[in-house]
């Protein structure tokens, strides 16, 4: 896997490549949450590459979910590809996360977003 | 198929490269393929992280057998035994990272379970039939020892 | 580690992932990693070719020791038994299709020979030291068997 | 492994990518073959996506030239990756094939490449 960050005005974009699993989370766990943790006060993480999420990244998007709040950070996620969608349907957490379609979607919307208080 | 290979995270897309192959070869369809790799997967992620305490040296076994209804997984470790009734999938309302691993696997599975009588570390069995059985049993009992 | 798999040219690149990860733990550098990754995949591929004549269905173990000094590895098959005098490396000047897999082996190894004692099909032993040993006997008739 | 093949002029260009082995070496020999028996004056083999390769692709790349010297193809390889190279120099093979850097060179000089005399 491959984890990339990206400025795009006041919006870091972490591109993800990849097989996301127990070994590769952690890169992923890192990026999300140093850049939470810095201030940022939008992040989206771009799913478009990935090709296969288990558990363990699904629980470290959720640990970037629960951070988010503490940090004040809107948090969204886009390009999920239909494997993913379904894996996080099947957690029923499709509903949680802010999912949107693709990069200029989320790029939009993402400002104007509700934080989230379904935690 | 048998493969004896390290408790290293990064291993783990070798042992779904491996079971996506007899998967298919087993006849199913694209979508149970993956996720039948997604399952073991999880098995797999569970011994490492909590069999072996995330040590990556130790060992553990995978073995798939096919037959003429069904596919068979066995996973055995020489680690710490695990308390089949310490496993318990988190419930859906509860958003938090974790106990996701048993509850993909008893979606996946028909059937998932610890077999008490092995005497090394854990010998977990997981089985898919083909056409997926829906029965009582299925929903029940057999599933939560995943 | 060991693997037992398909004679199926399509795992031949789980082979190779597997012979990487642990050439690469042994400490090897990268490029003897994708020498010895190569140099198995070769002898995987005469196992699948001449010992089980491209029968997908047939089954082969390879198995990976370390050792403080050297990396072995040893593939075992049912099949059909290797006439050692008949694996002659082809002549370099001889420009066909063919011949080269054994040749990479000989490069690449140490040491590789077959277990006339083996009672199955065929056993090959291949070893690679840490720091090449090149000795007279290396370059003459121990390599000459694989 | 993927194979492709485009036409660039009278230039037929077999884009290979992935790893080439006893599996996926099938499809680079049927496409090679193909292009050469269906009388292509030039075709070339762009190997800069290939990873890696072993001797049954090796093998196939010797057929090629065998059978180009007998539908008198002009035949070569570009964009070889350094252990691409390294295989066909242990091979001692770097000599028989019209090896060229890139694409640009390739198209440029294949079609004045002597003809193969030396198998
Ligand atoms: N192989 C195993 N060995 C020991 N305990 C296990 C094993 N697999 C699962 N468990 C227990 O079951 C719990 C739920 O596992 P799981 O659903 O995979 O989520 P997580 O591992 O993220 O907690 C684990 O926290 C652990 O206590
Ligand atoms: N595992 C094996 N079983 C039987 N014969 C083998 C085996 N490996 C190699 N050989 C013999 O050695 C010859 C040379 O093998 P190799 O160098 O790999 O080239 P190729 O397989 O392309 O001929 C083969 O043609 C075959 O006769």
């Amino acid at each position: 896997m491959k984890v990339q960050v990206r400025n795009v005005d006041n919006v870091s974009v972490i591109d993800c490549s990849g097989d996301v699993d127990l070994y590769s989370s952690t890169d992923l766990r890192g990026t999300l949450l140093k850049e939470m943790r810095s201030g940022k006060p939008n992040v989206l993480v771009n799913m478009t590459g990935v090709s296969y999420i288990d558990s363990s990244g699904i629980a470290t998007l959720v640990e970037g979910l629960q951070l988010s709040r503490e940090t004040k950070t809107r948090f969204g996620l886009f390009g999920l590809r239909s494997n993913a969608r379904s894996v996080l349907e099947l957690a029923r957490l499709h509903t949680v996360f802010a999912i949107f379609d693709n990069e200029k979607e989320a790029l939009e919307k993402i400002a104007t977003t509700e934080p989230f208080g379904g935690l | 198929m048998k493969l004896v290979i390290n408790t290293d995270p990064r291993l783990l897309h070798i042992v779904r490269s491996v079971i996506r192959y007899y998967a298919q070869e087993a006849g199913f369809p694209e979508a149970d393929v993956d996720c039948l790799a997604m399952a073991i997967n999880e098995a797999a992620s569970n011994v490492i992280r909590h069999a072996y305490d995330n040590r990556p040296d130790a060992r553990f076994s995978l073995e798939v057998k096919s037959f003429p209804d069904r596919i068979e997984f066995v996973l055995e470790d020489d680690g710490r035994k695990v308390k089949p009734e310490a496993i318990r999938p988190r419930s859906l309302d509860d958003v938090r990272p974790g106990g996701l691993g048993t509850y993909f696997i008893r979606c996946f599975m028909d059937e998932s379970s610890y077999d008490s009588t092995f005497t090394g570390g854990n010998r977990l069995r997981m089985v898919k039939y083909f056409s997926r059985r829906v029965s009582s049993s299925d929903e029940g009992s057999s599933q939560e020892r995943g």
